[in-house]
């Protein structure tokens, strides 16, 4: 197994193998909840969780587990954290809750977070573990912050409800429907292969 | 009480689904080729398609027919690129590290137009129409080895010929296929001496349609007949190991180039 | 009356796919050629169906009457993991060919949102068994239609000269999103 | 241990130990959850039943409520209806609060929809649509005013005002709304309200 | 004589006259009197409108081009003029100008560039234009204002398919009068307004055969079936099919925007079942769906059908047996 | 009059009149031919002479023992210069027999007349053809002797004269039929006995009008039917002339056998007559010098070997501005880079004009002027992608290889897309890729 720094481990998950831009997982929750920031914050907050949790559980109990069942347990420990993050949020933000519809429980079957358990975490330490979900989910993150902060000022003028555009700005409705979602995360898929091929010319 | 209820749930579920899971196993065993379930280990199960296959166990069956690239697996990352490669990969043994050469040194100046070419600027398709270059057998030069090279390894130079990155070059091969007029050519890394010439006309025609073409002279052949002979009109290195460095400058005397070394530095 | 209403708009107005964003996984993966879109939408409806089914059945027989609603998640996705599973495996040991046609696109299919997203909006939106059993039966057809549309176009863009930048996802992801600006004209359809 | 019952105890030790963990958070969340849900719709109550201290529900069926506001002193002073219907996109929840006598609307409150953002969601602007509900008649059904008006004044008793753009989300809710107010009608009248103060007619 | 004098070329050596920007500038053309009837009707508006789509089309188009390192005399082919004309002549004469820009930058991208530009594009181009403004400013795409020649005082000005669907206009036998119609004295769309200008036009590019004449007399006899059964049953509920077939954008849609020969299918039997496509959920649309005019949703959701349309409709070769 | 004809097609500008009243006349034999050794469908004939040989006019210099080939001869006296590559229209050089004339035209001694040509039986007659070197001389150049001897299982009823000369520019076959009818007619007749058919019909497009009323009034007893047929390109096309003429349909990846039918041009079959009645083998051929690059066009029956050049001089020369050679028609001939190339057995025209040195190339824009206008009923702009992106499975699916590389879908696109050069080049891939594979 090639070895990486910590740093390194948890830095590739930000850009590298972003999970969103460079890998296309999760693309569910990305277009669905990307229609304010604050619906990104809490998405990308739940997997944050999830994903962490999950990955240091995984990984310390890899070796109990026959690679039968390891899917049917994997599964099962991701959807316990997932119904945690899910009551938590409905107890004690129920706005959000509300608004994220059932998004919140298909964190569930995020690729992101299952792909992470069978590609990482059941075959590496805990250390490695928590820093590879941590980069993972800051990816994770980051991506949700970008679309739903382009989604929101375009489609509503606002940030985070604070009205940033001034007053001439008509709001493109369409960025808050599912046809902007599509478009605005594709055009973005295409910027970000446009960075990685510059930047790997500039390494050249 | 209330709080019983859950876990037996719970357990039950794990319960009946492992029992199910286990019978299904032992019951509806299908064969297959064990490699599927070693490259299947070796993914990350997501089954999340992102290969464009419908999971990872038919990626593994696509990459053992070899209709997937071993690295098409975009979830796992470098490891499980490494591993499947290390299942599929057969060792490969000692062999002479070869190299793509551009048989033809009919640059844009040395050899001449057949006409004004408005066809498709592909080599493939000018060919079809007889070429656009006066020589039958030379560099088209719209460089169809350019965009055949998956490593980036040829690309075309000023002169209208195109160059081979020897770094990069893995002896591929899909120039070589590529080439409608067949003048790319896999040769030991260490051959110095090569003859860049395909025409197998003989005397004023060659000349006519290329200053760099092999006429069919012979001087090379009676220089060093141990290592060259001509055939066809056109000199051809036999064993090239077997070129004596003393005899070389007799072989550079060819009146048009057409055999020559890559690098003179490298030798007397 | 109020079945075919609901079938419609599952399969044209809220289309699993353009509308819910479930299943965005296999629709931008298993979209690259018409045969295979059509097989994994065949597919996904079958599962859709069977999940409607028994997911109805453990909300309404079991979750509900013991008040465990906080086990949906993961009673959901268990059973329908292990019932995937079984057909998968059942299909291919009587079936070699409606394995080839079918059976290679369950796996797929457990972890995709969509079957999922089904059960929970099911259960979300409190529909009796006919319901939820039409409400599968459409969403399915929906993301059939969705996906094999898709394939057909970009079986058509693979001869075109798309940007470099935007081959494959980004330019699916564009055209679903003009796809769904499309869609959009039957909003309102439903009374 | 052989292979399968590996397999089974570790699943269902898994099962188990998840199923410990999940009950226990859904005991800590439970209440809180109801709670809520409780507040949101007294919240609601009180905003179409001003004055409400305390309410109860009176009936009650699928995706139909009917709430009893009581003032501080324990006397009905109107209906809060709860109430439901397909909008432009998806269902519209609604609560409209009534006189006790069914004669006029008091107020309308969007609970949750999901139409189009930025046009049938002007449902829940109060300076746009919601306002324009404020006291209405109830004693017919009410009717929808095309073209929108700008202010209260230009409308009859029982008309309301139409968003621009969005006539359909409009028409939806003017639609739930008269639906309910006959339904509400039918059931006093039939005497199904449950536990209804006499005293207050 | 020397010896590259001649071309070399592949056969054949003979080529008829036709040509991209002909079939092109003969669209243009077409479109003169509509373009002439909105002047007339909107006055300086429909000037700036116009000035502004076709010139913001061709910026963005010449960028693209130029960013993609294509042959810039594909600028002047003439499909970018006539992406910003058919754009203009589909909005409401009283957008504000900045939204006519968003849409035309659209248009040429989202409707053409992302697909590799002129014939790869899957959609029409100023649909996909005009379908974005429509979902981003409904509010604006919605507002009409009455032509100058016809000055109704009334603050909100509503097209004849908005009257039918949200005041119940046939019900109160309020319905814009076909001779209104016909000649266009009515609110909506730029370019939409006169049939009769429209028909001029469409008359000219059947005669010069430069649109697939399936398309449109598909769509119109489908639509004119569909809205005469419901009409049948109840006059006083439903409007006529004459009232269907000149009001909103059904001619301009039927001869000019479905007709896109890079959007339509391929073979005759192809473009029936895509006319009638487009005519059946016109109809639905109209009828029945939340919006008052279904033509541009109709002609984008058919596009989308026809990659779909076109593999299973393909021309039988030469001595092919038929399998089925 | 009511004319027959076959679905889809162009009609592109005829050109003819520049030549079509000129008759035919003999090019001077040059004082050396060219004689290339390859110059028909098939495998290429071996050298039956050598440098210095002294050779006859008609004598056989070339043979190959392969069915699928023909036989090539001197078309002059002289003596052999050498043996050796030369240029040659189809593209790359070939081995050629270069002559030196010496002026005689002595002709071969072995050459026999036959007395009573019409009563020999069809393996004389096949064996006559084969021995002629006698091939296709529509363009196509296929072994003549190979038409003749169709499979056992697929009896032959209907022999179908081409004299539609379908191609702008050329009248060679339209000159043949008013100077030679009997010659034609008598040949057809013994294609007919050759291959035990019923009757013949001779298709001739509606622009040969005075061919029709010439015939008409021959009266001829053989079972011969004369049709009129639309102008229309490519009504000489086997496959759409049979489905003009019968109503046919040759089946995909078929021949004319399989529907019954033999199809001969018309040279081709005064070629026979002569070879028969005379002995003459093939060693000079008809073919039209046009085109407005040519200073005095012309119709002329020129010796196999004969260079470009000597037929344009012949002509008056090129013109300045004449800046393309076309082998052939313009539809489906051969650019030429030089003039310095032989005239071979499938030369049916030289042709030169001014060309625009600029092709201005448009996206395709789907008007689909290719689908309608292709005789084969393919989607020509589609074949065209795939083929520039190496689909070639799915190009061959589409049917590819049914293209007969007509260029109506060129001629009639838009757009300017070199659309038959593309299709020759994804047919060209896949019949690599079959070789490569069979091998």
């Amino acid at each position: 197994m090639p070895s990486k720094s910590v740093g390194a481990e948890y830095i590739k998950g930000l850009w590298e193998e972003n999970p969103v831009f460079r890998q296309l997982l999760g693309m569910c929750p990305i277009l669905a909840v990307t229609n304010a920031v604050i619906n990104g914050i809490a998405m990308g907050l739940a997997t944050y969780f999830v994903l962490i949790l999950s990955s240091v559980v995984v990984s310390s109990i890899k070796k109990l587990i026959p690679s039968q069942v390891r899917i049917a347990s994997y599964i099962v420990i991701i959807a316990t954290f997932v119904t945690i993050a899910d009551r938590f949020m409905a107890a004690f933000f129920p706005p959000i809750s509300k608004s994220l519809g059932p998004y919140i429980p298909l964190i569930v079957v995020n690729c992101i977070i299952l792909g992470r358990q069978e590609a990482f975490s059941s075959k590496n330490s805990v250390g490695r573990s928590l820093v590879d979900a941590l980069g993972m989910s800051t990816g994770f993150i980051l991506a949700l912050l970008v679309l739903s902060s382009i989604r929101e000022i375009l489609g509503m003028g606002t940030f985070l409800g604070h009205q940033v555009m001034g007053a001439w700005f008509k709001p493109w409705i369409i960025m808050i429907l599912p046809a902007g979602a599509f478009i605005t995360l594709g055009i973005l898929l295409a910027v970000a292969l446009v960075i990685e091929s510059e930047t790997k010319k500039r390494k050249n | 009480m209330d709080v019983l209820i859950p876990i037996l749930t719970m357990g039950a579920l794990g319960l009946i689904f492992s029992v199910g899971l286990a019978i299904a196993y032992q019951k509806l065993k299908v064969e297959e080729d064990p490699k599927v379930a070693i490259i299947s280990e070796a993914l990350p199960q997501a089954n999340c398609g992102a290969c464009g296959y419908s999971g990872c166990r038919a990626f593994a069956e696509a990459v053992i027919k070899g209709e997937a690239e071993t690295n098409g697996c975009p979830v796992g990352g470098e490891e499980t690129i490494i591993k499947i490669a290390e299942i599929m990969g057969v060792k490969a043994g000692e062999v002479v590290k070869k190299i793509a050469r551009i048989l033809c040194h009919g640059d844009t100046e040395a050899a001449k137009d057949r006409g004004i070419y408005l066809g498709i600027t592909t080599c493939y398709a000018a060919n079809l129409t007889g070429g656009n270059k006066l020589c039958p057998y030379g560099c088209l030069g719209f460089g169809d080895c350019v965009l055949a090279c998956p490593f980036d390894a040829i690309h075309m130079g000023g002169d209208g010929l195109p160059v081979v990155d020897g770094k990069k070059c893995t002896a591929c091969g899909k120039c070589v296929e590529a080439c409608p007029r067949n003048i790319i050519e896999l040769v030991p890394l260490a051959q110095n001496m090569l003859v860049f010439c395909r025409n197998l006309d003989k005397g004023i025609a060659p000349k006519k349609a290329c200053k760099n073409a092999c006429i069919g002279c012979g001087i090379c052949a009676r220089a060093c007949p141990e290592a060259i002979i001509m055939e066809n009109n056109l000199a051809i290195i036999k064993d090239y190991k077997k070129i004596d460095p003393e005899k070389i400058p007799a072989i550079e005397k060819c009146p048009t180039n057409a055999i020559g070394r890559l690098f003179k530095e490298d030798e007397g | 009356m109020e079945l075919l209403t609901l079938f419609i708009a599952a399969i044209l107005v809220n289309n699993f796919v353009l509308y819910y964003f479930l299943g965005i996984c296999p629709f931008l993966g298993v979209s690259k050629k018409i045969d295979s879109a059509f097989s994994m939408g065949l597919a996904v409806t079958f599962v859709m169906t069977i999940t409607a089914v028994v997911s109805w059945m453990i909300n309404h027989w079991i979750l509900i009457p013991y008040n465990l609603d906080y086990l949906q998640i993961v009673s959901f996705i268990l059973v329908i993991a292990a019932l995937v599973q079984l057909v998968e495996m059942f299909i291919r040991k009587i079936s070699p060919p409606l394995y080839q046609a079918l059976g290679i696109y369950l796996p797929l299919i457990t972890t995709n949102c969509a079957i999922m997203g089904l059960a929970l909006l099911a259960a979300l939106k409190d529909y009796g068994f006919a319901k939820t059993v039409v409400f599968g039966v459409g969403s399915g057809l929906g993301f059939t239609l969705a996906i094999v549309l898709m394939a057909g176009i970009r079986e058509q863009l693979d001869l075109a000269d798309v940007p470099e930048p935007l081959k494959g996802a980004g330019i699916a992801l564009i055209i679903a999103g003009i796809i769904a600006l499309a869609f959009t004209g039957f909003s309102g359809m439903i009374n | 241990m052989n292979l399968s019952a590996r397999m089974i105890v570790v699943l269902t030790a898994v099962g188990l130990i998840s199923g410990s963990l999940m009950a226990v958070v859904g005991m800590l969340t439970k209440d809180r959850i109801a709670l809520n849900r409780q507040q949101e719709i007294e919240a609601a109550i009180l905003e179409v039943v001003p004055g409400t201290d305390t309410s109860e529900e009176l009936f009650t069926e699928k995706n139909f409520t009917i709430y009893g506001g009581k003032n501080r002193d324990g006397n009905l002073i109107g209906y809060a209806v709860y109430t439901s219907g397909t909008g432009f996109q998806d269902i519209i929840s609604l609560m409209f609060g009534t006189d006790p006598n069914i004669t006029k609307i008091n107020a309308l409150s969007i609970l949750e929809q999901k139409e189009t953002p930025g046009l049938g969601a002007k449902i829940t602007d109060k300076e746009l649509f919601l306002r324009f509900w404020d006291n209405k008649n109830a004693g017919s059904a009410l009717s929808l005013r095309k073209p929108a008006v700008r202010s209260q004044d230009e409308l009859a008793a029982n008309e309301v005002n139409t968003i621009t753009g969005a006539t359909i989300s409009s028409d939806k809710v003017l639609s739930i709304v008269n639906q309910s107010l006959e339904k509400l009608k039918q059931i006093k009248q039939a005497g199904k309200l449950i536990s209804e103060d006499n005293d207050a007619e | 004589m020397t010896n590259n004098r001649f071309i070399l070329k592949s056969s054949p050596h003979f080529k008829g006259k036709d040509s991209v920007p002909k079939i092109m500038y003969a669209v243009i053309i077409s479109l003169i009197p509509a373009i002439a009837a909105s002047f007339y009707f909107f006055r300086i508006r429909a000037l700036l409108i116009y000035l502004l789509s076709v010139s913001a089309c061709l910026i963005t188009e010449a960028v693209f081009l130029k960013a993609r390192k294509k042959p810039m005399h594909s600028l002047w082919d003439g499909s970018a003029i006539i992406t910003g004309l058919l754009l203009a002549m589909t909005l409401p004469p009283s957008l504000s100008l900045e939204i006519v820009v968003i849409g035309a930058v659209v248009s040429i991208t989202l409707g053409k560039h992302v697909f590799g530009g002129l014939g790869d594009n899957i959609f029409n181009p100023a649909l996909v234009g005009r379908a974005f403004l429509q979902v981003a400013f409904p509010v604006a795409m919605t507002t009409w204002i009455p032509p100058v020649t016809n000055q109704i005082n009334t603050a909100t000005y509503a097209t004849p398919l908005g009257n039918l669907k949200f005041q119940a206009a046939a019900a109160q036998g309020a319905l814009t009068p076909l001779k209104d119609l016909f000649w266009g004295n009515i609110g909506g769309c730029l370019g939409e307004t006169s049939a009769v200008a429209l028909l001029l036009g469409a008359a000219f590019l059947l005669y010069k055969r430069a649109i697939d004449w399936r398309i449109p007399v598909g769509i119109i006899s489908i639509l004119t079936v569909f809205t005469g059964i419901f009409w049948l049953t109840g006059p006083d509920k439903y409007a006529s099919p004459a009232f269907h077939f000149l009001a909103g954008g059904l001619i301009i849609g039927a001869f000019f925007m479905a007709t896109d020969m890079v959007t339509s299918p391929i073979s005759p039997l192809g473009a029936w079942i895509y006319a009638l496509g487009i005519g059946l959920l016109i109809g639905i649309i109209r009828l029945f769906g939340g919006f008052p005019e279904g033509v541009m949703f109709s002609i984008l959701l058919m596009n989308t059908f026809v990659p779909l349309i076109n593999r299973y409709t393909r021309p039988r070769i030469l001595g092919e047996r038929s399998t089925h | 009059m009511k004319t027959k004809t076959f679905p889809h097609g162009i009609h592109p500008q005829e050109l003819k009149e520049a030549t079509s009243h000129t008759s035919l006349q003999p090019l001077p034999a040059p004082e050396k031919v060219i004689i290339p050794l390859h110059q028909h469908f098939g495998s290429p004939a071996e050298p039956l002479v050598k440098k210095g040989d002294e050779v006859f006019m008609g004598q056989k210099i070339g043979e190959s023992k392969s069915f699928f080939s023909a036989c090539v001869h001197s078309s002059v006296s002289g003596k052999v210069m050498k043996v050796e590559n030369y240029n040659h229209p189809l593209g790359n050089p070939v081995p050629a027999v270069t002559i030196s004339n010496d002026g005689d035209d002595r002709v071969f001694p072995e050459i026999k007349k036959h007395k009573n040509p019409l009563s020999l039986n069809p393996e004389k007659i096949r064996h006559i053809v084969k021995d002629a070197g006698i091939v296709g001389l529509g363009g196509a150049a296929f072994p003549t002797a190979v038409k003749l001897s169709p499979p056992k299982d697929k009896p032959i009823d209907t022999i179908i004269i081409n004299g539609c000369e379908c191609e702008p520019l050329l009248t060679a076959d339209h000159r043949l039929m008013l100077e030679y009818p009997d010659e034609i007619i008598q040949g057809a007749e013994l294609v007919r006995i050759a291959t035990g058919a019923e009757k013949i019909i001779l298709g001739i497009e509606n622009n040969k009008q005075d061919v029709y009323k010439l015939l008409q009034k021959k009266n001829y007893t053989f079972p011969l039917e004369i049709s009129l047929l639309k102008t229309k390109y490519p009504q000489g096309a086997e496959k759409n002339l049979i489905s003009a003429l019968l109503k046919r349909v040759v089946p995909r990846g078929g021949l004319p056998f399989d529907v019954g039918v033999v199809v001969q041009n018309v040279g081709t079959v005064k070629a026979i007559w002569d070879a028969v009645n005379t002995g003459k083998p093939l060693y000079e051929r008809a073919l039209t010098v046009s085109g407005a690059g040519i200073t005095s066009p012309k119709n002329l029956i020129v010796r196999i070997g004969s260079l470009f050049q000597n037929a344009i001089d012949y002509c008056g020369g090129l013109q300045d501005s004449a800046n393309i050679l076309v082998m052939g028609g313009p539809m489906m001939g051969l650019a030429q880079g030089t003039p310095d190339v032989p005239v071979i057995k499938g030369t049916s025209g030289i042709l030169a004009w001014a060309e625009p040195e600029q092709i201005t190339e448009h996206n395709c824009i789907s008007c689909r002027r290719c689908v309608t206008h292709c005789p084969m009923g393919l989607v020509p702009t589609q074949l065209m992608k795939y083929s520039k992106l190496d689909y070639l499975s799915e190009a061959e699916s589409r049917g590819i290889m049914d293209c007969v590389e007509c260029g109506s879908c060129q001629y009639s696109c838009p757009a300017g897309i070199p659309l038959v050069h593309w299709l020759r080049v994804g047919k060209n891939k896949i019949t690599d890729l079959k070789r490569k594979k069979s091998a």
